[in-house]
């Protein structure tokens, strides 16, 4: 297996090619040591690195020391130009979805208005995560006790849902088939 | 047959060995060193046959499908070797069945065979050992539509609503009893011979609300008439109903 | 970034060592179309893996097809030596193989009509040898009584042994022919 065709640099190039086998399939950094152990004694395997590294100078992949040992890595040149990146689009948790949606049908809206008609309370980082996505603003105060925030759908809302603008969002009165269900004041016994 | 005396005896001993009847069936034909396709199929079951009897001259517990693959062997056998030329067709075409099954055995063991060949990753050859990750992922877009936003809308509302309907509505109806106490308390204060009407509480807004509470007075009324608390007249159908007490009656009689 | 030295294959040096770089990285067989999309355009990247792949002849580390891709593998003669040091999973049993060549054959393929084929019954150990390995993979079902899950082969599997495609197995026509030594266990005299 070990023949002894000399390359270049005076080493037999068997000894060259089991190093490079050696540093590519090893999931850890390689030793000298470690590569010792499959050359023949009294083979310096120090020089055989060197030899290996000297070989992939310059190319797209490199041999680098790390940890002690010798890894192949690609050339730092070519890096960005590999590195892709992988958008993965994320969605709004159901909570601020529902205050998105609620914001967008009953704007300007207070926060407590919101919390009674989705009939729980709205956190904070809810607020915030809308916010900082830029599909909400505050809007002018309500002139009423406390003179609470008025809170609105902002342009980048239409532009997300890829809206001309809120009157082309479905009629509420088309979303509700049973009118029973989602009826504003308090319930009204049945007439006689 | 071609087997020598010796192979029936090692084969009993290594059933455990075949991954079932078929298995052994492929393994008897090409002792016969022929092409599949030209197997002695009448040479094959006695083999077979004998395999299975030496096994079970040791080993009573042979696996099911052993025994029927050996009981429909003896079934191709006697068809093989029938004079009636219809039943022997059958038996030619089952025989031929079952040298296909066995090619096509045959031909997947092959295949593996080949496979295993190979020069099989992290066996014969090795990918790299640390691959690099280059990729990076970007999360900070957002996934919007309409159609989620309408459910969420939908959603939130329903919650609510449900939320609602479940606390109790409150009772706005006047009660018979309510009635009752009410007309109790009012009639040593009025005048003989007073409307029904009269004795009807403060403040009912909706029609449903004063006829309720006509009804609840005018059971009461009855109610307390027949205790001969009080006396109620009505002149004609449908006309007023009239309250009295009856101190009135005594004043009246009297 | 993209000098305009060119080898002695005639293709730009920088492509070259792009290319290198993108397969090296890469834990997956890489498809020419993913390194065109790094090169400039109108580059035949098909052109330039078949520079790479000649520049790589002989060496201690080749570039081989793979799953409709190309990658880096270790050169098959220096096995023996490397696993020495590296850890190497156990083989599959024979049922394992037998019932895998069935599945790439036969593909998509039923349990039960694998188990016709074998004249034997597919244990839950084969099973969980196959898919552990991710080997295989179900597909669907088959639209017939009781719906059973079809079996397929997976990319892993084209890795695993070395091939481009399912093309690229041998013809069913072809395997008839007697494998050379079988090394099943039902030892069979070499003239009985």
């Amino acid at each position: 297996m070990m023949d002894d065709d000399s390359g270049a640099d005076g080493l037999p190039e068997a000894h060259l090619r089991l190093a490079e086998a050696l540093v590519f399939a090893s999931a850890a950094p390689v030793q000298a040591r470690a590569l010792a152990q499959l050359l023949p004694e009294d083979t310096d395997a120090d020089a055989v690195l060197a030899a290996l590294r000297a070989r992939y100078a310059g190319r797209g992949v490199e041999l680098v020391e790390i940890a002690g040992g010798v890894q192949f890595r690609t050339a730092p040149d070519l890096a960005p130009l590999l590195r892709r990146v992988i958008a993965i689009p994320r969605r709004l948790p159901r909570a601020a979805m529902e205050t998105l949606a609620i914001i967008a049908y009953h704007q300007p809206v207070t926060r407590p208005e919101i919390e009674e008609i989705r009939g729980a309370a709205l956190s904070q980082a809810t607020l915030d995560a809308l916010l900082e996505a830029a599909l909400i603003a505050p809007k002018g105060r309500k002139e009423s006790p406390g003179r609470p925030t008025l809170w609105a759908t902002t342009p980048a809302f239409l532009a997300q849902f890829g809206l001309p603008g809120l009157r082309d969002l479905p009629r509420r009165e088309d979303l509700f088939v049973e009118p029973a269900a989602p009826a504003d004041p308090p319930a009204e016994a049945p007439d006689a | 047959m071609s087997t020598s005396d010796a192979a029936p005896q090692s084969l009993v001993l290594q059933l455990d060995g075949f991954e079932g009847p078929l298995d052994l069936l492929l393994d008897l034909a090409r002792r016969q060193k022929v092409d599949l396709a030209r197997i002695s199929i009448l040479d094959l079951v006695e083999q077979f046959l004998a395999v299975i009897e030496g096994a079970r001259q040791i080993r009573l517990e042979l696996a099911a499908d052993w025994l029927v693959m050996a009981a429909w062997l003896a079934w191709l056998k006697s068809r093989l070797l029938l004079p009636d030329a219809a039943e022997a067709e059958a038996g030619e075409e089952a025989a031929e069945a079952l040298a296909a099954r066995l090619g096509a055995l045959q031909a997947m063991r092959a295949a593996a065979a080949w496979l295993g060949g190979r020069p099989l990753l992290g066996h014969d050859v090795f990918a790299r050992g640390a691959p690099e990750e280059l990729s990076e992922i970007d999360r900070s877009r957002l996934l919007l539509d309409l159609p989620g936003l309408i459910r969420a809308y939908l959603a939130a509302r329903r919650r609510a609503a449900a939320g609602r309907r479940y606390r109790p509505p409150p009772l706005t109806l006047w009660s018979v009893k309510e009635a009752l106490s009410r007309l109790g308390s009012l009639l040593g204060s009025l005048p003989d011979w007073t409307s029904l009407e009269r004795f009807l509480p403060a403040g009912l807004a909706s029609p449903l609300e004063q006829r309720a509470a006509l009804a609840s007075t005018l059971v009461a009324g009855l109610e307390l008439a027949r205790g001969g608390t009080l006396r109620l007249r009505q002149e004609a159908p449908f006309g007023p109903i009239l309250v009295a007490s009856p101190a009135g009656r005594a004043r009246e009689g009297g």
